[in-house]
């Protein structure tokens, strides 16, 4: 067969190509093009206008040898670890309590729900004010009698980080549980039919049986989760400022703080590419197996 | 499920075989050891979530020196709207004393086109990844999902200048398409994944009755999917409705958006912090995302089973 | 960028058979004053600025100069310049002024003979960038202070202390009677503002200009520095336990007497007046903690950004002349607790504290300040270490002390 | 292959491949005019991909498609002339009957009489007048599948094409639909090709079948053809059920005469139709079940006995599962003559009516 005969591969789907291009625009310009344009400029010692003055690994050297990036490294992980685990372990919980054909599902749903319409300032804001040890919860148990209690996360440099995730849990979970509930709902009837006649106990039907079923819907939730780790800022923002001193900082912070209030370019960019190195590690192999081409029965 | 105790029969009588036997629908108990973990669990978690919200808007009914006495669960002796008032028409941030007012329509203007353009962009570009694959598509899809994951403070930078170049920096509808670019990941996905999910043997039915593009796009996929356009208005009108950042460096002063005038006057202290005011400038900026969850809660779930679940 | 030039001078062209004399123009001015005090002075100078016929539109931006700055700068990057705006004058809008974006005042600054009127000199320096002029200074702002409650003292059954050794000395009795003994905010500012204070009290005037003006790192590695680190330990202990965030929350704990005293500038002292507290009577003011009596000559500063549109352009003159002018200067002042930028007016009304401010700055006791001396950089670096220190009692003063040296030894 | 004069589809070295995997190779078929093709084979053989092919829904890698003698192969769907329906019935929900039939005739913009015709006649012709202001979702399986036939129906096209339209049906249904496509091919006389795994469908409504395997046409032949001389041992595998016996054993000539040897026994092939002069060596033989008959006495060219194992009355005749030395062996018997269990009993059949394949090659002898 002559190729010749074939259309112009260039205007096969061209309506579904025009359709793309605020996509591939985005991709390309936004993505990629303002990735590349911060990765440049971070090997130079722009101050507050970017300007092409290349010192090499400079800003890397200095970035790696501030304790408050260490620390933010570290609060990140500590966050995203535990975010991660207690996100899919509540989430799953509650949408687990809730597939149980419970009475007023609507309502649990609901409440559980609603803090996701909350914006992490507004979020924040209440838990920072929730958790004020003077007259938030720790105030009130004392006030109660219990003079000896302590809740202070907010104010105590060893876990602070708690205080944010209580915070960030009591916003992000309903979501998690939304999309396991649905994830359970769409397990077929039959399966909780056959472990109930093997005799199966309920436990041991969600570990070995439903969850490794709801494959999809915890990448899903994963995800979710991990795109919100990444991005921590409001939160820490509105509820700590970073503090007590900088036992609460994120990278997310460090990066803005260098680049606008420090006036530190550069120093700035080097962070956002490590966090852009990170993220494109993690995430690029996955997404690829995960999108790329898959064919279509 | 939650009928009471039903009493075994009375004996009705030998038929052969033990009389006394079970018979009938099985006894269930309310009290059940079971109900009461299962409710008694689903209660205290309720109660956690609800906390917040009920300090919120308890702390917001009462006048300061209750706040400063009283303890932030008590619920308000004398109950007074004044700081709602304060909130929504005279808290100040520098000179300016109209409250929240001002930001309020300020987001319904930012919202309203941004929620439409970056759904309509994404839901053509889902349509087009699930149903018209072209070489390089998924490239430009697994960069759009990694641009998920990257901080938006990484971006902010480069989309001052783009927006500089094409000369749209500080005007609203600069932002309306940064929303939509920050918003096309997520909903990109969701939209494919739903139209994935549709069986193809649909879509080629349309092709073969010779609908294009486009046609089957309106005709045919549109109205089949309201759950997921449901679900992407939510998720959009909350985000950009909760957005600060891009708020924040992309407009100017007189059309910043609600959380960042919230953000002000929580941030404007004057003297002793005015809880109660801050909180009713809490609630009251929550309030439009807060209504379109409770409103459209169950079209939410269901949505989400369909576009985030499958695929 | 190109449009806009062209569709700001068809504005000019279609606009100009209708600018009568009396046409306002809209002036946006963005700043970040908004506490109390702070917003009734700046009402003064848009009351002022309304009366010369344009209109001042407000642009507050909350939160303090870390968080408005940037929004200024990407405006103006941005290409969607405000009519004018703060900074603190020094090194902040350094590169903007190099990049071109911001309005060349020299003209107007020798017409109206800024370099007679304004006073101290060196506020003019800090407003000059290859001996352009591209700021008008607004008032002197001095962080060398320490603010007493004499009700706290009193409440402890102590005197009120004259220095800063009497008051670390009284802290056990206050912390006794239940009060803070020092007020320290969360903001990372303000611990490192404090330290600084500290340096030019306790070190004294040139020990602070050999470490932020000359970097001299060995020297802040030295003994000298170890008493101020002393110092800055002693204040750590007595401020641990501080639970606010703002300043003025802080500030708001020594005019309640829930704290015994705070090192925070004199714009503090807008806070006790819209409390209603009298100097001297209700609190104490101790400049350079009673140790080394010196105001450096920090403050803020008007920039006006490089306009196409000439009404605009006009109107940023009328701004700057009414910034500078004596009235204003005087009621923008009083307001906010600050000292004028102007050495020939005289104010009456300015309370003790004013007055004290007001001593020093005839005397000449004047130094400049970090703003002046260390890149935002530098400065950013200082807070992240002092706000850590301050929050973390387990980091040594040694620790502190050695960072501090790397910092100074890479300083710009 | 022999191609035809005016075929209405003809099929010209096609080929598709995704990445290196080969889904269908240079594969030649050519449809008569009215001639009703199935394309028969186990899921994964390429089937429902040749059938897409031919509808443009996938593009080919390489080849021909013409139909009406038209060249289509880079043709979008809707010029092609066709018309399809699907397993899933592919009904657009939102739509009424009414509508869904119109929708494509509508896209086209052909008059609005014109299409109240065309509704009315298909209508008539499936007997769905009742259902056509009713939502798919108002609608039985068997009814969808009227509608989807419907739909191609009023595309009123030379070419219709079937993408396993009874497999969602249950048993019953299947066999009323199964003849209502047959009776609408017989009255409309259209081109119809037809991809099923069922070979029941298959027998009944072929013209010819196409067996399929791994993207290759493995006989196209008509059905009484296929079934009695496959041309591989997997078509005459795959066809008929229970499947034919397929006994191992070795090709050996004994007094000029050809045997087939299998453990003990000697099958006599002289009744055998050899494709070419055979060859001694490894071979398989393959008997229909319902070829064999349990013996009464003499008269078939051969004969052994063998063990009874399973016997399984299925109603109008009875399958019994015999053991012939190691080797299965299944014989389709009417219901009268059924033994016991564990019975020996002894067999014949006419090795006439056997095909005996290539060892290696699988290739009919």
């Amino acid at each position: 067969m002559s190729k010749s005969e074939r259309p112009n591969q260039l205007f096969r789907n061209l309506n579904a190509k025009v359709a793309s291009v605020p996509m591939v625009l985005t991709a390309v310009v936004i993505f990629v093009g303002g990735s590349a344009w911060t990765v440049l400029y971070s090997f130079t010692n722009s101050k507050l206008l970017p300007r092409l003055n290349f010192v090499g690994l400079d800003q890397y050297y200095r970035l790696w040898s501030t304790p408050r990036w260490l620390v933010s490294i570290e609060n990140l992980l500590v966050y995203g670890v535990l975010s991660l685990v207690f996100s899919l372990v509540i989430g799953f919980i509650l949408a687990a309590l809730l597939d149980q054909k419970i009475r007023f599902e609507d309502t649990f749903r609901t409440i559980f729900l609603y803090p996701f319409a909350l914006s992490f300032i507004v979020t924040g804001l209440v838990w920072q004010w929730l958790l004020n040890p003077e007259f938030g919860i720790q105030g009130v148990v004392r006030g109660l009698g219990w003079e000896s209690f302590s809740f202070d996360p907010l104010y105590n440099s060893d876990i602070v980080i708690y205080g944010i995730l209580i915070a960030a849990l009591w916003q992000g979970t309903g979501l998690i549980m939304c999309l396991m509930l649905a994830g359970l709902r769409g397990i077929d009837e039959d399966i909780w039919k056959a472990a109930r006649v093997d005799g199966i106990p309920t436990l041991k039907t969600y570990l070995f049986i439903i969850i490794p079923m709801m494959r999809p819907v915890f990448i899903t939730a994963l995800v979710i989760i991990a795109a919100g780790i990444v991005k921590v800022y409001d939160l820490v923002v509105a509820q700590t400022s970073g503090g007590p001193g900088i036992a609460s900082e994120v990278p997310a912070k460090y990066v803005y703080d260098y680049m606008f209030f420090a006036q530190n370019l550069g120093q700035g960019f080097a962070a956002s590419t490590m966090m852009l190195l990170s993220v494109v590690v993690v995430i690029v192999p996955w997404a690829y197996l995960e999108f790329g081409g898959k064919k279509r029965g | 499920m939650a009928d009471l105790a039903v009493p075994l029969p009375a004996d009705t009588g030998s038929i052969g075989l033990e009389a006394s036997g079970p018979r009938g629908p099985k006894p269930r108990h309310v009290f059940s050891r079971r109900n009461i973990f299962l409710y008694g669990t689903l209660i205290v978690v309720a109660l956690y979530y609800l906390l917040p919200l009920y300090v919120m808007v308890v702390t917001s009914l009462k006048g300061m020196p209750e706040i400063r006495l009283g303890n932030i669960f008590s619920p308000p002796l004398e109950i007074t709207f004044e700081p709602w008032v304060k909130a929504w028409s005279s808290a100040c941030t520098g000179l300016n004393c109209d409250g929240l007012s001002r930001g309020f329509w300020n987001s319904v203007r930012i919202t309203v086109p941004s929620v439409i353009l970056s759904i309509a962009i994404a839901s053509v570009n889902g349509y087009a990844l699930a149903n018209w694959r072209f070489k390089g598509a998924d490239t430009f899809f697994v960069i759009l999902i990694v641009g998920a994951f990257i901080p938006y403070q990484v971006m902010i930078y480069p989309i001052v200048i783009i927006l500089r170049e094409i000369g749209l920096y500080g005007s609203l509808s600069g932002l309306v398409i940064v929303h939509s670019i920050f918003g096309m990941p997520i909903l990109t996905l969701l939209f494919r994944n739903y139209f994935t999910s549709m069986p193809e043997e649909l879509f080629r039915a349309a092709r073969v009755d010779g609908a294009g593009f486009w046609g089957i796009y309106f005709r045919i996929m549109l109205p089949m999917s309201l759950p997921i356009f449901v679900v992407a208005i939510i998720l959009q009108v909350t985000g950009i409705w909760n957005d600060f950042l891009f708020g924040v460096v992309y407009t100017r002063p007189d059309t910043y958006p609600m959380t960042v005038q919230l953000n002000n006057i929580v941030n404007s202290v004057q003297g002793v912090k005015e809880y109660n005011v801050n909180m009713a400038a809490t609630i009251l900026t929550g309030l439009v995302p807060l209504v379109v969850y409770f409103v459209s809660g169950k079209l939410f779930v269901r949505g989400i089973a369909a576009g985030a679940v499958k695929g | 960028m190109r449009y806009q030039i062209m569709s700001a001078a068809l504005a000019v062209t279609t606009a100009l058979p209708f600018a009568g004399p009396a046409a306002a123009t809209d002036l946006e001015v963005t700043h970040w004053w908004t506490s109390g005090g702070e917003a009734a002075a700046v009402a003064e100078f848009a009351k002022a600025f309304d009366a010369t016929g344009n209109h001042w539109v407000d642009g507050a931006i909350a939160g303090s100069g870390g968080t408005a700055r940037p929004i200024m700068i990407s405006r103006i990057t941005g290409g969607d310049p405000m009519g004018a705006t703060q900074f603190n004058h020094g090194r902040q809008a350094e590169e903007l002024v190099q990049a071109g974006l911001m309005r060349d005042l020299t003209e107007l600054a020798t017409r109206d003979k800024w370099a007679e009127i304004v006073q101290p000199k060196s506020l003019l320096d800090g407003c000059t960038i290859d001996g352009k002029i591209y700021c008008v200074p607004v008032n002197i702002h001095s962080w060398q202070w320490l603010w007493l409650s004499n009700a706290a003292f009193e409440k402890a059954g102590v005197p009120v202390p004259k220095n800063w050794n009497e008051y670390v000395a009284a802290a056990p009795a206050l912390e006794k009677a239940g009060i803070i003994p020092l007020a320290v905010g969360g903001q990372p500012w303000q611990s490192s503002g404090a330290f600084d204070v500290l340096l030019t009290a306790v070190g004294g005037t040139d020990a602070f200009l050999k470490v932020y003006r000359d970097k001299d790192a060995e020297f802040a590695a030295g003994p000298e520095l170890a008493k101020v680190f002393k110092a800055a330990d002693d204040a750590r202990k007595m401020a641990k336990n501080t639970n606010v965030q703002d300043w003025n929350q802080a500030t708001n704990l020594v005019i309640s007497g829930k704290a015994g005293g705070q090192i925070m500038g004199d714009w503090a002292q807008g806070e006790f007046q819209v409390a209603g507290q009298t100097a001297g009577k209700d609190y104490t003011c101790l400049p350079g903690l009673g140790l080394n009596e010196v105001i450096a000559t920090g403050g803020d500063a008007f920039y006006f950004p490089l306009l196409q549109d000439a009404e605009k352009s006009k109107a940023q003159e009328a701004l700057a002349e009414t910034l500078l002018d004596p009235k204003t200067q005087v009621a923008f002042n009083l307001k906010k607790g600050s000292l004028p930028v102007r050495g020939d007016i005289d104010l009456k009304a300015a309370n003790d504290c004013m007055k004290k401010g007001l001593d020093i700055l005839a005397k000449g006791s004047v130094m400049p300040w970090t703003d002046q001396l260390l890149s935002q950089d530098t400065q950013k670096q200082k807070e992240d270490l002092f706000s850590e220190f301050f929050a973390k009692p387990d980091m040594t003063v040694e620790e502190a002390q050695k960072r501090f040296a790397d910092i100074v030894a890479s300083a710009d | 292959m022999t191609r035809l004069e005016n075929p209405s589809v003809s099929i010209q070295d096609l080929s598709l491949n995704f990445g290196a995997i080969s889904v269908l190779e240079t594969l030649n078929i050519d449809v008569a005019e009215g001639e009703f093709i199935v394309l028969l084979g186990p899921s994964g053989c390429g089937k429902s991909t040749l059938l897409n092919c031919i509808a443009g829904l996938l593009d080919v890698s390489d080849g021909r498609i013409f139909i009406k003698g038209k060249n289509v192969t880079w043709e979008e769907p809707k010029d092609r002339g066709i018309g399809m329906v699907f397993q899933s019935y592919a009904l657009y929900p939102q739509m009424t009957v009414e509508k869904n039939l119109s929708f494509g005739l509508r896209v086209a913009g052909i008059p609005k009489d014109e299409i109240a015709k065309r509704i009315a006649r298909a209508a008539e012709i499936l007997q769905i007048e009742p259902l056509l202001q009713r939502k798919p979702s108002a609608l039985s399986g068997g009814q969808r599948q009227r509608v989807a036939i419907g739909r191609a129906l009023v595309r009123d096209v030379d070419v219709f094409l079937f993408d396993e339209p009874l497999s969602n049906l249950d048993a019953k249904l299947r066999a009323e639909l199964r003849v209502e496509i047959k009776l609408l091919h017989s009255k409309l006389q259209n081109t119809m090709i037809y991809v099923t795994h069922d070979q029941i469908e298959a027998m009944t409504l072929a013209d010819r079948i196409a067996v399929m395997k791994g993207g290759v046409i493995q006989q196209l032949d008509a059905p009484q053809k296929i079934y009695n001389r496959p041309v591989n041992r997997f078509v005459a595998g795959f066809l008929g059920s229970p499947a034919m016996n397929f006994l191992d054993g070795r090709l050996e000539k004994n007094d000029g005469n050809w045997h087939f040897a299998v453990e003990d026994v000697r099958i006599p092939l002289a009744t055998y139709a050899f494709e070419k002069e055979p060859v001694p060596g490894a071979a398989v033989f393959g008997i229909r079940p319902e070829h064999v008959a349990f013996n009464s006495g003499s008269g078939w060219p051969f004969t052994a006995t063998a063990n009874v194992v399973v016997v399984e009355p299925m109603g109008s005749d009875t399958l019994v599962w015999l053991k012939l030395g190691n080797q299965n062996f299944t014989v389709r018997v009417t219901s009268e003559r059924t033994p016991n269990n564990a019975d020996t009993v002894s067999i014949g059949f006419d090795p006439m009516r056997a095909s005996l394949f290539d060892a290696a090659t699988g290739n009919r002898l």
